[in-house]
């Protein structure tokens, strides 16, 4: 006990003596690992199995179970696109490059661009732009995935995100590394879209704005420990027509998001989409994982609470606190996740979050049965001899109602990240999908 | 008499050598120095100081009982419980306040404040928890920010 | 000083010495005012004007402007209901009585139940049930509104809600008085739904449950700075038909309250309705400002933070503190009615409380364009021949379409007080009416 009591004392005047160099370049964990053992130990844990209701993951046993067999619509909403032929639940961060690497959507071509959030790629980007890791990026959505792949394992930078990416290996500073969330962010704070959640974008604007906002240096310590996230927790475009791109121009809201999409255009011309649905034609937009997009909506990030906060809360290491490292669901953590701010007991937070999730959920199931309306309603329409033309504005309306229903069905928390605001999201996307089923029964009794 | 309780009390819990090592003696006074003795106590020590009540009143002012008998005798049971937490370390993390110490606090706050409260409790200060003052007022003693990290990894070998 | 300090301790043996003596029967607040002038002054101000964005009223200016000019489609959706006639803002607790008196809908005929809200009745219900006030109650549904407010004058109580109604006039406690409440709770103890906003009744539900659950003598002090709001701030029916009767048999959510309506019966046996809807025929449901059960579906409410705590905060009067009785917008207010609980600027509450107001606003119109979609379908199939029997699954949509509307249109905060619930039933409401309109064209099509 005496021992015990002493080498509390001592822990909390010593900080991390560092045992072996790391660098830039050093992107295996297990090197950093000598350095700051406790960390790296927690970091490993993210190979485990974890489960709650919504979220979580099966881990290393089974290939997590598949999405699709939970809510059936969504394979046929997604008919055309990869997703229909392999939509997984996500797994630990431990998994990402492997999960990648074996997905059934391989079977389509993907480019490179999509190693960007799967791996430890910042070496690989800086030698593919001569130094300039921007410039590196940049090509990477011309080269095929497996080819960018092969190089970063021959490069042997073959990990999933590590420490460099997250830290800067001198001061151990949390930091961001991804060229797209610096070129989102930076798009972002150019736009005068409000961010309640990002006060430091505001103070930047205040200044002349003659050098672009930089998140390394303008951000707040608060706000770094989320965009350490938003780095991959986003959503995006990442196939070969152009750069990866973070679509935050017109602000963070769902809406801007949706705007920037409907305004960008392809090669020819034309207007963007991600896939033509198979079966009705129309032109889609694929929502990804928009954890921080909805993050920003809610009052969890207007009273700068941060992700870390949350999944990597502190943890008490006899007199020192260090961050959890095992990235995974609050649910599972509740005490050091919400009680530090919640005074409440465990099983009443839970229950918080599950009444939270539970209306998500069921006005996601709404949300579906809705869209399956719609695409019925446009098969009796060309059943029934209708021109895509004519179907035109029913299938304008697909696209806007998927792109709400999938905003939530991506989105990986069950809108606990902005209850009400995903409520929203919902309530748009049911009413509109019931209106393009209205719109295409109306083409359908006119022929 | 009351002395001895307490030095028992306390001694009980740690075992006297322990308990002399990590400043134990000064456990007895009302410096708000005394708790934060314990590395377990140091975020509110840390949030106390920046809190309002800063100026106003210390550790002991809030959370032990102001009369003097049953002062000596909450610090005997809660040295118990201290001591016995701090050795174990079998408490729930973070450590949040509960029954009888949420009890004495509230006591605390009314015996300070009686002059601003007495309406709300229509004059009649007979039932001191009717109205429990941190309610409202949750953030007097240690401010806004969260007053204790979360607990230790208990897959972890110490 | 001296003096002062010596009538500190005076008061302090002395818990309320009073100048004049106050009875059940006292119902004039004037009286009241003499033993305690600080709450009488403050409750004098609800006659003052007040005005927030979507709350408040215009005061003793000008009849409050008619909600049915803000929102258009309400005139229709209420057509065949006295509220489409004259629907104005609510306004202080001042003019309740005066209101009532003077709204147009006096024009059809009222019964005597609506004044269990809107005066001081209790000794007039005593009158009327020999001295048991329930049994009261229960003849004034039976009695015209014109008759029972008469006997209310003649007797000398013609009072707004006063002291004696939320008082004890003994000891001062808070209690509640009003028969519909008592028993609509006493309904809700004795079913099995989950209360998380009210723990007094899981634990009288742990006892023999051989008495009654008495709010009076069970429920904490806490709960009792709701329950004195929620003996009118709730969905209620009042007509001729039964008493007066608050629909908590199910539970507090939305849909407990609708299935209790829905398995009302009316004397004939045919299923309860307020009214039929002019234009459609359909039979609907109206409600009445749930601002209560709504609040119990909130995270104000599962943290114990009540009505009395947001609209009666504390303020200081002098060397100590007392409730302000002034019953308003907590937005008019909030440095006492948010800033003790939430330390961040006044500016930012009030962004927080309209980033949610705007949102459940904008979900509100998109449902009551959807439900104006739904009477045009169904007048074009009227148009096209269709029957009543036909028609029926759109005009049952049409009655739950509403029912959610209205919820949330009736209900005073814009949805605040439970956010997420808002933009549940919200999105619900534009789901149903959207099918309703799609069950209509069906008709109208196939005929
Ligand atoms: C206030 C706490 C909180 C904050 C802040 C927060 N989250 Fe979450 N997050 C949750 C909860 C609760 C869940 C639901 C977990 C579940 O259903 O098991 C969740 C779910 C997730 C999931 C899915 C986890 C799983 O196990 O399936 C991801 C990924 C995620 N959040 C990322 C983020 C990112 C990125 C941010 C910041 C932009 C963020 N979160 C901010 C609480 C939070
Ligand atoms: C370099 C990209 C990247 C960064 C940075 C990143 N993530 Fe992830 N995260 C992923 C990927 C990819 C997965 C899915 C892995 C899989 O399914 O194989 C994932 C999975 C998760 C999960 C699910 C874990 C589980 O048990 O199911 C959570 C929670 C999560 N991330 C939160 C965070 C938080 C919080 C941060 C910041 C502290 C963060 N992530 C940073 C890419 C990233
Ligand atoms: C901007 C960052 C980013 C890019 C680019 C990205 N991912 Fe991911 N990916 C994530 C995150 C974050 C998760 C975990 C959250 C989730 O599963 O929704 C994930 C999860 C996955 C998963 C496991 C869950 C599932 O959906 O089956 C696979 C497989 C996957 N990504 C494949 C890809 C492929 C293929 C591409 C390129 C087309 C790609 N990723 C591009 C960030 C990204
Ligand atoms: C996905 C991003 C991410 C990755 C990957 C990551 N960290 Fe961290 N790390 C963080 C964040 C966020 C913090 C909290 C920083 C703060 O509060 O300023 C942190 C904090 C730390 C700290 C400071 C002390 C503490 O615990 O708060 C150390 C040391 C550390 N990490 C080491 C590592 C090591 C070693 C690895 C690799 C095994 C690693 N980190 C991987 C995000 C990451
Ligand atoms: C660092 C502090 C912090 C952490 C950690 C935190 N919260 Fe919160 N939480 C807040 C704040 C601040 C609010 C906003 C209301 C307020 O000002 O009290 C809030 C609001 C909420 C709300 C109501 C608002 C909403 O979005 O519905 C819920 C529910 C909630 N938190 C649950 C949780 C859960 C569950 C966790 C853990 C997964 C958690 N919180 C972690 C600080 C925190
Ligand atoms: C002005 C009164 C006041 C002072 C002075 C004060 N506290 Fe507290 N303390 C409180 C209140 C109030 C709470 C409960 C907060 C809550 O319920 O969220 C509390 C809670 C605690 C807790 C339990 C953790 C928790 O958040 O519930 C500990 C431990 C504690 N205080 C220690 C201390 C120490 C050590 C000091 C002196 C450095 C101190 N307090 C000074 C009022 C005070
Ligand atoms: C010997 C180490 C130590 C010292 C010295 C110490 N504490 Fe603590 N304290 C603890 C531990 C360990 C806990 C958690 C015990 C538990 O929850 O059972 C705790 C819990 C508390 C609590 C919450 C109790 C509850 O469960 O309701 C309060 C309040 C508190 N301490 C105040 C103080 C004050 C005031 C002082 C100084 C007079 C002090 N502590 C000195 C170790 C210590
Ligand atoms: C030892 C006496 C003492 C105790 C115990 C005490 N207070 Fe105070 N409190 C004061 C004094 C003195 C001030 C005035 C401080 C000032 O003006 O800076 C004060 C100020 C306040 C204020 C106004 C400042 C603010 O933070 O908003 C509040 C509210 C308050 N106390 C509530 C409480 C509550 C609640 C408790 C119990 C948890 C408590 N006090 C315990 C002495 C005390
Ligand atoms: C957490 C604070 C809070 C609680 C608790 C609360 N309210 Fe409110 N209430 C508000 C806010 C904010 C508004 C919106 C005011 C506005 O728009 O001007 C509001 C609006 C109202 C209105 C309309 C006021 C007006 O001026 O138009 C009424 C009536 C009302 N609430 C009654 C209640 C009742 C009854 C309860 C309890 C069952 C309750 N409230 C609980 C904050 C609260
Ligand atoms: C006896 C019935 C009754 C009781 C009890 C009652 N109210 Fe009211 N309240 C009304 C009526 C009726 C109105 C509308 C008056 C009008 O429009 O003329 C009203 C109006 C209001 C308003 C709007 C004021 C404005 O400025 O527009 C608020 C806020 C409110 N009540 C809150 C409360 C709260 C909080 C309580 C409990 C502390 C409460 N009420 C108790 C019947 C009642
Ligand atoms: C269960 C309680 C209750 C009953 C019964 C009741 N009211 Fe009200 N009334 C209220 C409350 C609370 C308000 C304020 C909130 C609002 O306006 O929505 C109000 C507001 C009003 C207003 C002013 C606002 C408006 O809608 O124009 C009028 C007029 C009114 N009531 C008339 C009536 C009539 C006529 C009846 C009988 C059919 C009646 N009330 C029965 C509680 C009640
Ligand atoms: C329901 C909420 C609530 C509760 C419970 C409550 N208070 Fe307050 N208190 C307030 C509000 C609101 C004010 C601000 C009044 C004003 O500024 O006009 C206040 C003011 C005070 C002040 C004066 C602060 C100043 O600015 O000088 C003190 C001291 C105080 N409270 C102590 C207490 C104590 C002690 C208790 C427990 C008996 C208590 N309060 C319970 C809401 C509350
Ligand atoms: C709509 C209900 C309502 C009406 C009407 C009402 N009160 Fe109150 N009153 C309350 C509530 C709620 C409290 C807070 C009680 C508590 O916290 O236990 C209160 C508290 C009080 C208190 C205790 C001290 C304080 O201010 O908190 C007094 C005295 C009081 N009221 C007098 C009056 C007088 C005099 C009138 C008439 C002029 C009146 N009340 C009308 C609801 C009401
Ligand atoms: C007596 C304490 C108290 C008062 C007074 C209070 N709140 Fe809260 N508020 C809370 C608690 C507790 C939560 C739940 C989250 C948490 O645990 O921090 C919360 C949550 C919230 C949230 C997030 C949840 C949601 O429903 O969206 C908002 C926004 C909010 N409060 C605004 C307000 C405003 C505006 C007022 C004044 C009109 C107010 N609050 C008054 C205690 C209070
Ligand atoms: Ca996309
Ligand atoms: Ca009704």
């Amino acid at each position: 006990l005496l021992i015990n009591v002493f080498e509390r004392k001592r822990e909390a005047e010593n900080p991390y003596v560092r045992l072996v160099e790391v660098t830039e370049d050093t992107t295996d964990p297990e090197v950093w690992g000598k350095n700051w053992p406790r960390q790296y130990d927690s970091y490993k844990r993210t190979a485990l199995t974890t489960r709650t209701r919504f979220g979580g993951h099966g881990g290393s046993e089974a290939l997590p179970e598949e999405k699709i067999e939970r809510d059936p619509w969504l394979k046929r909403m997604f008919l055309g696109y990869a997703f229909s032929i392999d939509y997984r639940d996500r797994r630990g961060h431990a998994y990402m490059l492997e999960d990648q690497e074996q997905t059934k959507r391989q079977n389509v071509p993907l480019s490179g661009s999509c190693l960007h959030c799967h791996g430890s790629v910042m070496p690989l980007y800086r030698e593919l732009g001569d130094g300039d890791a921007f410039k590196g990026m940049d090509e990477t959505h011309k080269i095929s995935y497996k080819e960018t792949n092969k190089m970063l394992h021959d490069m042997g930078h073959a990990h999933p995100v590590s420490c460099v990416d997250c830290h800067d290996p001198e001061s151990m500073q949390v930091r961001v590394t991804r060229p797209g969330f610096i070129r989102g962010i930076q798009d972002l704070a150019a736009s005068d879209a409000p961010v309640p959640a990002i006060p430091s974008i505001d103070i930047w604007r205040q200044g002349s704005r003659s050098t672009p906002y930089d998140p390394n240096v303008d951000a707040t310590r608060g706000e770094m420990r989320s965009f350490a996230c938003a780095q991959c927790h986003v959503e995006y475009y990442c196939a070969g027509g152009f750069p990866l791109t973070f679509p935050w121009k017109n602000g963070l809201k769902m809406e801007d998001l949706e705007k920037q999409w409907d305004e960008t255009t392809m090669k020819d011309g034309s207007r963007f989409y991600d896939y033509k649905h198979k079966e009705s034609g129309a032109e889609i937009l694929k929502v990804q994982h928009p954890e921080f997009e909805l993050w920003s909506q809610g009052v969890h990030a207007r009273s700068g609470v941060s992700c870390s906060d949350c999944h990597m809360p502190y943890m008490r290491d006899g007199a020192s606190k260090v961050s959890d490292h095992w990235v995974r669901s609050p649910l599972l953590n509740v005490n050091r996740a919400c009680q530090t701010c919640h005074h409440v007991s465990e099983k009443e937070l839970l229950a918080r979050v599950d009444s939270i999730q539970t209306k998500n959920f069921n006005l996601l199931q709404a949300g579906g049965a809705a869209l399956m309306d719609l695409l019925d309603a446009v098969a009796e329409a060309k059943q029934a001899g209708a021109t895509q033309e004519q179907l035109k504005p029913a299938l304008d309306l697909q696209r806007k109602a998927q792109w709400r229903l999938d905003y939530i069905a991506a989105e990986n928390s069950m809108g606990f990240h902005a209850p009400q605001e995903a409520a929203r999201i919902l309530a748009e996307a049911a009413d509109l999908a019931r209106q393009g089923q209205v719109a295409a029964l109306k083409v359908a009794h006119q022929m | 008499m009351i002395t001895l309780a307490v030095l028992l009390g306390v001694a009980v819990g740690t075992g006297a050598y322990t308990f002399r090592y990590a400043e134990g003696f000064s456990y007895f006074s009302t410096d708000p120095a005394a708790c934060a003795n314990c590395h377990i106590m140091t975020p509110q020590y840390d949030s106390w100081q920046k809190s309002s009540h800063h100026g106003a009143a210390t550790c002991v002012d809030c959370h032990l009982p102001h009369r003097f008998i049953s002062k000596y005798l909450a610090k005997a049971d809660n040295g118990y419980h201290h001591s016995k937490g701090f050795t174990l370390q079998d408490f729930h993390e973070p450590i949040m306040i509960k029954g009888k110490n949420r009890d004495i606090l509230q006591k605390n706050c009314i015996e300070c404040h009686d002059d601003m409260v007495h309406e709300l409790f229509r004059r009649d200060m007979t039932k001191p928890d009717v109205v429990s003052c941190v309610h409202c007022h949750a953030s007097v003693g240690h401010g806004e920010l969260p007053t204790s990290i979360g607990g230790r990894d208990e897959n972890w070998s110490d």
